[in-house]
Order: structure tokens, then sequence, then C-alpha cells
């Protein structure tokens, strides 16, 4: 097993373990917000692994450097220390959803192999900023300007939301 | 048939001088909501007609310039509607005729406009009615001109609609209060009646001249078509007259006469134009007796070519024009108020214009049409003047020996009668005469005599009840309270002086219609210059009278008005108890007459009761409020509302997990269908 | 080089995991926070994918969709102030009047 | 190449943390004292000998190793416990993509003065950095203390508000030089441009003539003055020191997000803060100040001049050490200038930190950016 090889599948169970850490943690909402960002991190690593340094980069940043503070800051500002949340009682139901979800992942998993492309070399700076922001500003720059628009709308929209009304 | 045509882009200038006031004057209230000082409302409102009436001269120069067969002037400002191979171009034509008319519109406009300052020189309420009511009377003016100027029955069909709107919004518009505001309603859809003959008439031109290959609408091309038009024939019910086939010139003709008689209050249709007194007098005497109703004339005498292929059509227009001037005249004998005398007398004279324009003498219609402008404005602004002294007071009862306060307006007043009445040399005889002239020798239609009878009988009528208002209003005592008059006086120069003017006119505008047969006795070829100015254009035809006949028939309309004139002062100078006794004796004669003959109360009792009722319980409870709402809107929106709260509702728990489920399992079902 | 298999099952793996959790949590924050999951799992999947064909446009991808993820947060975020000022809850049971 | 890479890490955790890190804090004391009129910190010694007051650091380190560690009541261990290690890792980690000196080549073999040569080695800064947010983050809220969670509150907002106008300004740079690798950043700073160039570019002049030999090093904060001073005030802020330390303001919330800390957490956090300003230091000079090159001495020239008469590799090495030495030098100055700012500017009121972060810096960053891109296409558009 190669270097980059057992870093994916590292990264891989770190990010499984905090996943289902986040998920399953039902007390604590900042160890979640903590165990995402693990996921995060790990999800970087792999895209490294995948020759996706800029998407790494960009990985660590926002999501892990931005979103998730985000999701910190507003616990803290909700002062959400109070266990708010008494243990919950749909046991039939989620195991049924758990159930379902393991169903659905297995019989995936089951059928994909075969039905994807075989890897293939790839250029020395593929997934570099100059190959991705070619290929975005030249080929997508019609999306491109599309996004920036949804993200001034959605600036306008969480100031609305948030905003407390001074009526 | 005139030829040719010179194009001039100054008739364009003629309405839209007036519009560009009116829009002004509408964007400054509507929008910006505020009233301008009057001293620009009045520059820019009586600028505006005073300009036109500079422009139509100037165009009016121009025609005159042109030779005798060629006058004529033509505007076209853009292609307006375009529809298969018809297009209604918004053109322009000055014609001798279109020019007559133009000239008294601006002209007498000018004057009203200029008489309205004075008049409405204490309307001081709030919402702006000085700037309001003189924005109207623009568009007003601008409408007219469309009409008079339309080069096509398109054209002239938008200002026949814009007279009538306006029409609408000055008779109500003291329209606080409801009876105002009743009586332009009235005329309103009076008038619907009659515009729909026209519209009717309209379409059946256009579908006429769809098959003759013309392309534009413009009455040169519909002259040209005519030969097209005269040859066709519609078949028509078996009941009718002439069935079972009809000529469609006639057919056309009685159509477009439907629109006249709306517009130009003609029997059966003549009752809003009582009723329009309620607006300001200025109005009344603008639209409701100089212009606007003398629009059905006006396109009679523009459609002449059309008139003169349709013989039927001419009867019927002559009978009704006769008919309606001897009724209106016999209601107008028994009325009070200074303004219904007058307004019944319009009716009347205007029945004259279509006696004699039923009888091919349309020189003669377009004459009476335009001394009668003149003295029944004249008439028209001095009972105004009356009215203002009285402080708006309307009743002749209530009042007698104005003279003594108002010498000025007493004298004006009185030349205003005796040319209405036909006495030489006033304007009226010249026109009155011609007219009667024209019937008595107008063997094309039927019974042209006893129209010739009528029209001497109304001609006494005339006489007698203008000079009973005359005398009922200036001589005698005043029978007003003490404390009105001593506030009696006479009104400003503003108001005045366009009174002189018109009186002048009223004297001497006969002269222009100043009989041939005249003339030669005293030497003078052509006498009858309006006539042979309005030759090109209609289709005169010319009565065949010998000159000693025509003298005789002048003789005995001035004995029929002064005996009409000796009546009156009989019965309201020398015996003013006479009346009285007289009124008792004939008691439910003279009811009948005092009250219109209750035609108001029959159309009211026939048409407008039923048609509310209809309204009211069918259309607006049955279907309106049953139908529509109950059943449609309101129906609907309860099985929408059933269907959800017994259905629908137990999809929407609210949790948004429970959504999210759903989702879910929809992307499940649709990821197993594509992995099937 | 990693097969692309295990690239996507990984991305399986987190995406089951994330919708476990949006629909099993009934914290607010926490709901949100397994969409992220879920949009991260999906992420990984357009990296592996083109890594296999070598393309970049699997990479653009993976940009718009941090967009819209970072747009997402800041208008729910937005929304789970406004509700905890209006309902002092973080429950998302407790908003289940369509109105208020 | 594994151990040329450990010694290049030693070498900087070496000087960074084990050198420099501590001399600063008392660089610090003795420029306070300085700027206050006072002596400042000369009491530590060992035997009479202060060495001007220089034991102090190692004072204060025994000081902090041997104070109790004290977890408060009801805190979160765990999160207490890491908090001082999630603010210390992502410091010392960024030092590693920057060059303390250039590429240089003795016979077969190549040094590269830097740890690991990133081709996307300023994201990397601005990914590790992002992450260094936590530390604060995590510590105010496990403390279990309302003004250390106030501090939180602060810090984290603070932290990624200034994180977007941080990545704004060096757009220009991106722009500039054409990289976002930090070698090839200074390699392309160590040359020189002619200020009034542009005027012969555009044909406004036909010769410079003797003003054509007025040259300046091809340095970022000469080619963009305007984003030195927005990186400048964002990286401070980032930072949380003085005077954007309102996280940690002591007249309003005591003593912020490390308030119920102690020992040698506390000492991690103060540890962190000052291994910044080291690396804030090292990161304006590869960006902003030609990095380890010498002003209007390229390397090529330098080693052209001296091989001649001592042969290339006495040259090269000369070079390599003229190099690391003139980096370090760029350190100190850049250091000397927070401290300068640290002990000048007043704290600002929160709001007031706010509205210089989203309603001048970030506009600025933009209007920076916009005309760069303006002027670089005027000049290739006439290139061309």
């Amino acid at each position: 097993m190669s270097g980059p090889q057992l870093f994916f599948y590292l990264f891989g169970a770190a990010a499984v373990v905090s996943a289902l850490g986040m998920v399953l943690n039902v007390r604590n909402t900042v160890a979640a917000a903590m165990c995402l960002v693990v996921t995060m991190i790990s999800l970087g690593g792999i895209y490294v692994v995948l020759d996706a340094h800029l998407v790494a980069a960009l990985q660590i940043m926002v999501y892990a450097g931005a979103i998730v503070v985000v999701f910190l800051f507003v616990v803290m500002l909700l002062n959400l220390r109070r266990d708010a949340f008494p243990p919950e009682r749909q046991r039939v139901t989620k195991a049924l959803g758990v159930g379902l979800a393991i169903g659905v992942t297995w019989d995936f998993l089951r059928r994909m192999p075969g039905a994807l492309p075989t890897a293939r070399e790839v250029a020395p700076d593929f997934g570099g900023y100059r190959a991705v922001g070619r290929a975005l500003f030249l080929e997508y720059p019609l999306p491109f300007e599309i996004t920036s628009l949804l993200l001034l709308g959605a600036i306008v929209g969480a100031v609305v939301l948030a905003k407390r009304r001074l009526d | 048939m005139v030829t040719g045509g010179a194009h001039s882009e100054l008739l364009r200038w003629i309405p839209l001088l007036p519009l560009a006031a009116a829009v002004l004057h509408g964007i400054i209230l509507g929008l910006l909501r505020r009233e301008s000082p009057r001293s620009f409302v009045i520059a820019v409102s009586c600028g505006a007609p005073i300009l036109a009436f500079v422009v139509a001269l100037l165009a009016f120069f121009q025609l005159t310039d042109l030779p005798a067969g060629q006058r004529v002037l033509i505007d076209e400002v853009y292609a307006w509607i375009g529809a298969g191979r018809i297009a209604a171009e918004m053109s322009f034509v000055f014609d001798p005729l279109s020019a007559v008319m133009c000239l008294v519109v601006t002209g007498v406009g000018s004057l009203i406009h200029i008489y309205s300052i004075g008049y409405m020189a204490d309307d001081h309420r709030d919402d702006g009615g000085f700037q309001r009511f003189f924005c109207y009377l623009n568009l007003f003016t601008c409408a007219m001109l469309l009409l008079v100027l339309g080069d096509n029955l398109v054209v002239m069909f938008l200002g026949w609609e814009g007279v009538g709107l306006c029409s609408y919004l000055l008779i109500g518009f003291w329209y606080g209060d409801r009876w105002n505001a009743y009586c332009g309603m009235k005329a309103f859809v009076v008038n619907r009646i009659g515009d729909f003959g026209f519209l009717l008439g309209i379409f059946l031109v256009i579908w006429a001249l769809s098959g003759s290959g013309t392309t534009t609408l413009n009455f040169r091309e519909m002259q040209a078509a005519i030969a097209t038009i005269a040859e066709r024939s519609v078949e028509v019910p078996a009941w009718l007259p002439g069935a079972p086939s009809w000529h469609l010139a006639t057919l056309i003709g009685l159509c477009l006469f439907l629109g006249a008689v709306g517009k130009s209050a003609q029997l059966p249709l003549y009752v809003w134009l009582p009723d329009a007194m309620a607006g300001p007098t200025p109005v009344s005497a603008l639209i409701h007796a100089a212009t606007m109703v003398t629009a059905g004339v006006y396109m009679v005498c523009r459609l002449s070519f059309l008139y003169a292929v349709a013989p039927g059509a001419s009867a019927t227009i002559a009978w009704v024009g006769a008919a309606t001037a001897l009724f209106a005249a016999t209601i107008a004998v028994a009325q009070t108020d200074i303004k219904k005398v007058l307004a019944y007398s319009t009716v009347s004279q205007l029945g004259y214009m279509f006696l004699a324009a039923g009888c091919g003498a349309y020189s003669a219609a377009i004459f009476h049409l335009g001394t009668h402008a003149f003295f029944k404005a004249l008439l028209f602004l001095g009972s105004g003047a009356v009215i203002l002294a009285m402080h708006h007071e309307q009743d002749t009862d209530k009042m007698g020996g104005l003279r003594r306060w108002l010498p000025r307006t007493h004298a004006v007043f009185l030349i205003g009668v005796l040319a209405i009445a036909g006495f030489p040399p006033f304007a009226g005889f010249f026109s009155k005469d011609s007219i009667l002239l024209a019937t008595w020798g107008a063997a094309a239609i039927p019974g042209h005599r006893a129209l010739w009878a009528i029209g001497l009988v109304t001609a006494v009528l005339t006489a007698f009840y203008m000079f009973r208002l005359h005398f009922r209003t200036f001589a005698g005592t005043c029978r007003a309270p003490e404390e009105v008059q001593r506030h009696i006086h006479e009104p400003a120069a503003v108001v005045l002086v366009p009174l002189y003017v018109l009186a002048f006119f009223a004297i001497f505008a006969g002269f222009a219609g100043f009989p041939d047969a005249y003339g030669e006795a005293i030497g003078v070829p052509e006498a009858d210059s309006l006539a042979h100015w309005l030759q090109g254009v209609l289709r005169q035809q010319e009565p065949a009278v010998a000159f000693s006949t025509e003298l005789g028939l002048a003789a005995l309309a001035v004995a029929a008005a002064a005996a009409g004139a000796l009546a009156a002062a009989w019965l309201y100078v020398w015996r003013p108890e006479l009346p009285e006794r007289i009124a008792a004796r004939a008691g439910a004669l003279y009811r009948l007459v005092r009250e219109k003959y209750y035609v108001d109360e029959i159309y009211d009792a026939l048409f407008v009761r039923p048609l509310v009722t209809l309204s009211d319980r069918v259309l607006f409870r049955g279907v309106d409020a049953g139908l529509i709402d109950g059943v449609f809107a309101n129906g609907s929106a309860r099985a929408v509302r059933g269907f959800a709260a017994h259905g629908l509702k137990y999809l929407q728990s609210g949790l948004a997990q429970g959504y999210l489920v759903t989702m879910v399992a929809g992307a499940l079902a649709l990821v197993a269908w594509l992995l099937r | 080089m990693i097969p692309l298999e295990h690239v996507i099952g990984l991305s399986a793996l987190l995406f089951a995991i994330g919708g476990v959790g949006a629909l099993t949590r009934r914290n607010l924050i926490v709901i949100l926070m397994s969409i992220e999951l879920m949009l991260n799992a999906a992420n990984l999947a357009f990296v592996g994918f083109a890594r296999a064909w070598g393309g970049s446009a699997g990479q653009i991808f993976v940009l718009m969709v941090i967009v819209v993820a970072a747009a997402e947060v800041a208008v729910g975020l937005g929304i789970v102030i406004a509700l905890f000022r209006n309902r002092e809850s973080m429950n998302v049971e407790d908003v289940s009047l369509l109105k208020w | 190449m594994l151990l040329a890479a450990i010694v290049k890490t030693l070498f900087i955790i070496g000087v960074a943390v084990g050198a420099f890190a501590p001399v600063i804090t008392w660089v610090e004391r003795k420029q306070s004292a300085v700027m206050q009129d006072r002596i400042g910190a000369n009491r530590a010694d060992i035997g009479g000998v202060t060495l001007l007051g220089l034991l102090h650091p190692l004072a204060d380190v025994l000081k902090l190793l041997s104070k109790e560690d004290v977890v408060p009541l009801g805190a979160n261990r765990v999160m207490h416990l890491i908090a001082p290690l999630i603010s210390a890792i992502p410091a010392i980690a960024s030092f590693a993509v920057i060059p303390f000196g250039g590429i240089y080549h003795f016979g077969d073999s190549t040094w590269n003065l830097v740890v690991a040569d990133l081709d996307w080695g300023l994201l990397y800064i601005f990914a590790i950095s992002s992450l260094a947010a936590y530390g604060g983050v995590i510590a105010g809220w496990a403390s279990n203390n309302n003004w250390s969670l106030l501090g939180s509150l602060r810090a984290s907002a603070q932290v990624i508000s200034y994180e977007v106008t941080m990545g704004l300004s060096v757009v220009g740079i991106f722009m500039c030089f054409a990289t976002l690798r930090l070698t090839d950043m200074a390699v392309a700073q160590d040359s020189t441009f002619r200020v009034l160039g542009f005027l012969e570019h555009f044909g406004w002049v036909s010769s410079l003539g003797a003003l054509g030999h007025l040259t300046l090093p091809k340095w970022g904060i000469f080619l963009q003055p305007l984003g030195f001073v927005l990186f400048l005030t964002c990286v401070m802020a980032e930072n949380k020191r003085p005077p954007f330390d309102l996280p940690e303001g002591e007249s309003e919330i005591i003593a912020g997000y490390h308030l119920e800390y102690s020992g040698m957490r506390f000492g991690l956090f103060y540890m962190s803060e000052f291994i910044e300003v080291v690396v804030i230091a090292g990161l304006l000079t590869a960006i902003f100040l030609g990095g380890w090159s010498i002003p209007w001495l390229p390397q090529r020239t330098l080693i052209g001049a001296v091989t001649p008469v001592f042969g290339t590799g006495f040259a090269t090495g000369l070079c390599m050490v003229l190099h690391v030495l003139t980096f370090f030098a760029k350190v100190i100055a850049m250091i000397w200038l927070q401290m300068q700012i640290r002990w000048t500017l007043p704290r600002p009121r929160y709001d007031q930190v706010m509205d210089l972060c989203w309603k001048i810096m970030l506009p600025l960053s933009l209007a920076n950016a916009m005309v760069t891109a303006i002027v670089i296409l005027a000049l290739q558009g006439r290139a061309a």
C-alpha cells in the first residue's frame, strides 16, 4: 500500500468516524460541530490524495474555516449550553430509518462496480488553481456569475432574517 | 367632386394646440395634483383656441389661393390603423366645407372660452374646478376639430366619441349635485344608441369598400367608389317598407343618420339635450348649441355624395328633421326655464337643418348651421349673463323687467331673438328662408309641400316662444325678490365683449348667403357666396323656383315671424293676464305641452325601468352575484377548501422531518426506478 | 492509485450518515450540519469522478456546491436565529405550525 | 530528502518557537517600557547577571510550568484540554511554506530553503490560519464562563470577518506575480523595476534619460502599497493582539477566552500569539518585502560577482548565508513594526472594528483588486 493510498484510508476512516460522532452525539452541539470539522479536514486530505489541490484548500478554508465557525458562532450566540434535547423516543422509526439507509447503501455499493470508469493518468497540474481557474473562467463563466448572484441573495436574505426588527 | 389637393402640415396644429393645452392642464391637475394660478390657466386655455383660429385662418387663405376646382388641403400625419387591406390614416382634410366648420368652431369657441373666464370666475371650489373646466373645454375643442377635420369616417368617429365624452364631463361638471351627474350620464347613454348606428354605418362602409379595391377610408376615395356602393343592395326583413331588398347606400345612410339623430338630438333621441342644460352656460352655448350638436348635420353634408344616391335615407332625414322642428317648438312654447327654452329651440333649429339636408339643400343646412351657431351662442351667452346677474336663477317666472338693470344684455339678446325669429336683415332670415325655399322646391321628397308647411308653422312658433322668452325676461315688472333685485348688475367686459362680437355676426352673417336671385335683382352677381364656396364639395340640388315665388315665400316667412312676435307681445306685454287664463282653459293640453308630452316618463317606463330591473334582478343578482360569484368564484373556493380540509391537511403535518422523509422516499423511488 | 469504487463507496457512506442525521435528529443546527455532510459526500463523489475522467468539470461543480453550501448556511442559520428569537427553541418539532 | 525536511523543520521550529518567541516577549516588554518611559523587565537574574532582562522569558517559562493546571467546574474537560493545542499548532504549521532562503545549487545537490514548497502555498497559509480560529472559540466555550463565551463570540466573528478581507487584499499580489507559490514569489521579487518605466511603456515620453536609472526592488510593498496596508491590518486582527484584542479586552471581559486558563496551557495561548507574530512577520516579508532577496542585488549578480574570485561553491554558500540573514533582518523589522503598532494605537470599540472590516477594508480591497487588474490589462494590452 503506497503512501497516498494509506492516507486515503486513514482520512476516510477518520471522516466516517467523525461523521458518526456528529450524528450520534445527542447532547453536545459544539462537540458535534467539532466532529464535523474533523470530517471536513479529513475530506480535505482525501482531496489532496485525489489531486484536487485547489478544492482541498477551499474545502479547509470555506467549510472548516468559515462554515463550521459560523455554526459554532450561532450555537454560542444562542447559548445552547443546557441540554435542550431530552432523549428521543421514536426507536422503531429510527431503527427502520437506519436499516433503510444501510440497505440502500449496501445495494448501491453492490451494484456500483463495473459501472464506473477506470482511472487514467492526468496532467501534472491537474486540480491546481491554474487548471481549475482556467476551466472556471473560460468554460463556465455563466455559472460563476450566477453563483455570485446567489451569494448576493444569500447575504441579503441572511441580513434580513437575522436582523432584529427595530419596531 | 374635388380632385387633387395640396398637402399642408398646418392642419395638424389646429387640433393639436387645444390638445396640448388640455394635456398640460391634465398633467398639472392629475399628476402633480395642484392647481395653477388662474392667469396661467386663462393664458393657456384661451390662447390655444385663439391660436387654432389663427392657424385655421392661415389655412383658409391657403385654400382661397387655390383654383376653384382644387380647393382641398390634406395633412396625412401618420398611418393609424392597418387591418388587412383596409387602412385608416390619421389624416386631416381642409376643404371649403371643413373650412367653414373649422372657422365656426374655433371662432365661436374662442369667444366662448373668453366668456367663460367671466362666467367661471366665481367657481371657488377646491377641486381645481376652474382649471378642470378649461381642461375639458380645450379637450372638447380638440375633439370637435378632429371631427371636423377628419379625412375619413374613423378619425371623424374618434372626434365624435371625444366630443361625447367632453359633453358628459361638462354636463356633470358640477357633480356635487346628483342631478347634474345624472344628466351627464343620460346624455352619454342616449348618445351610445346613436353611436351604435354610426359604428354600424362605418362597418358597412368598410364592408362595402373592401369589395371595391379601395384601401383607405378617406372621403375622396369613398366618393370615387360611390358607384360600386350605389349599385349594391342588401336583403331586409319583410316588414320594412321597400322589402325585400334595399340599396346598400340607403342602409348605410340610415345607420349613419341614427348616429346623427343621437348626436344632434333629433326625434326620438332628443331627450338628453334639454337635460344637458345642467352644465355651465358656456358649455351649453359651445357644445349644446353651436358646435357639437351640429356634428350630425355636418356629417350628413360631408357625406352628401352618399345621400344623393340614397333617396330613401334623404326623405327620412327630411321628415325626421321637420317633425323634430315642430315638436320641439311646441314644447318650447310652454317652458319657463330660460335655458330649457333655448335648448328646445336648439332641437327645433337642428330639425330645420336636417330638413334642409334631407331636401338636398346641403349648403342651406350649412348656412343655417353657421348662422345658428352665432345667434344661438349669442342667446345662450346672453342668458348666461342674465343667470349670472340673477345669481344662478334660471326660471323666468322669477325674472322680468330686467331691461332696467341690464340694458346692454337686453340689446344683444334682442338681436339674437330677432335673428332666430327670422326678421330681415338678421342672419336667421336668410338661412331659414333658404331652407323653406329648398323645401318648397324639393320635388324628389314625397310630401315636400307638407314639409314646407310644417317649417312655416315652426317659424311662427319660433318667433312666438323666443319673444315670449324675451318679454318674460326683460319686459314688464320684476318678479324677483327684493334682495336679489338689489344685486342685479351688468356683467363684466370679458363677458360682454364676446356678446358684442356674436351680435355683430348675428346681424350680418346672413349676407354670406344672400340669395342669388335677390342679387341678380339688385345687380350683384353670385351674391350667395357661401353656396358658391361650397359648390364643389356638396351635392347641391338646386330648387327650380321662380323669382316671384321666391319673393312670395320670403314674404310669408316674414309674416310668420311677425305673427309669432305679435302674438307674444299681445300675450305677455299688452295683456299679461291672458296666458294664465288660456292655460286654465286648455288645462290638459297646456299640461301636456309643459310636461314635454311626458316623453321622459314614457321612455322611463318603456326602456329605463325594464332595463334597470333586468340588470338588477337577472344580470346582477342572477348572473353576477349568483353564477359568477356564487358558483364559479366562491363555489370553486369552497370545493377546494372542503377537499383540502378533509384530505390534504393530513399531508401537511408541519413537521419538517416528515416532509424530509417523504422527499427521501421519493428520491429513493426515483433512483430505484432508474436502476431497475 | 485509489480505486474509484472506494471513493464512491466512502461518499455513499458519508451521504447515508448525513441522511440519517438529517432525518432523525431534532436539533435544527445538527440537521443543518447533517445536510452539510451530505453535500460534502456529493463533493467527494464529484472529485473522485473528476480524477477518474481527468476533467475539471467535476471540480468546478464542487466549487459551485461550496458556494451553495455557504449560501445555505447563511440563510439557514439566519432562519435559526429568527426562530430562536421567536420560539426560544431549537427543536424542529416545536415549529410545526405553518404560521403564527 | 526526508532528512533535509526534518532538518529544515527543526531549524524553523527552533528559530521561531525556541528563539524568536521567547525573545519577543522580552522585546515587547522592553519596547513598552521605552515607550512608557520606564526601565522595564530587568529583575530576573542568575547570580546577579540580568542580561538586560533577557532572563525574564526563562523565568516566565519556569513559572508557567510549575503552576497548577486548573480546569473549572462544569467545563468540558476534553475541549478545555485541546483548545490551546488547536490554537498553537496551526501557527507553527504555517511556517512550512514560508521560504527563509532561495534555491541554491551545489554541484548535483539542490538546497531549497523551505520546508514544503507547495504550488498553492498561499492558499495553504489561508487554510491553516482559518483553523486557528477554533482555538479561541473552543477555549471560551469549554470554560463554562460567560466572560469566556463572550470572548469566543467576539473572536469567531472577528476572525471570520477579517479572513474575507485578508484573502481579497492579496488578490492584487496574485495578479502581479501570477503565482501562489511563495518561493516563486520571492524569486520574482529578487529584481528591480524602473519607477517611471510606464511613461516610456505607454509612449508618453520617448526616453527616460537619467531618470531611467531610478529603480526600486520589485517588492510587493512597492507594487501593492494599499494591499500591504490592508493585509497587515487583517493579519493583526486575525492575531487578536492590540489594537484588535477585543476578544480578550481586559477592561470589558477580563481576559476573554483564556480567562479560565492557567499554567502552561495559558502559556500555550500566550506562546501561540507570539509565534503568530513571527509567522506574520515572515509572511509579510515573503509576500511584500521580497523575502530573502537583497535589494538591488539579485542572486545571479551576487554569485556572478563573487564566483571569479572564490569559486562557485563559496559564492553560492555566501549568497545563501546572506539571504538567510537578510530574511531574518526583514522579519525582525516586521516584528518591530507590529510591536510599535501594538503599543501605539488604542483599542477601538467592537462595532468600530467590524465597521472597519466590512465597510472600509472590504470595499478598499475589492477596489484594489479591480484597479490592479485594469492596470495589468493596460500594460499587457500595450505590450501586445
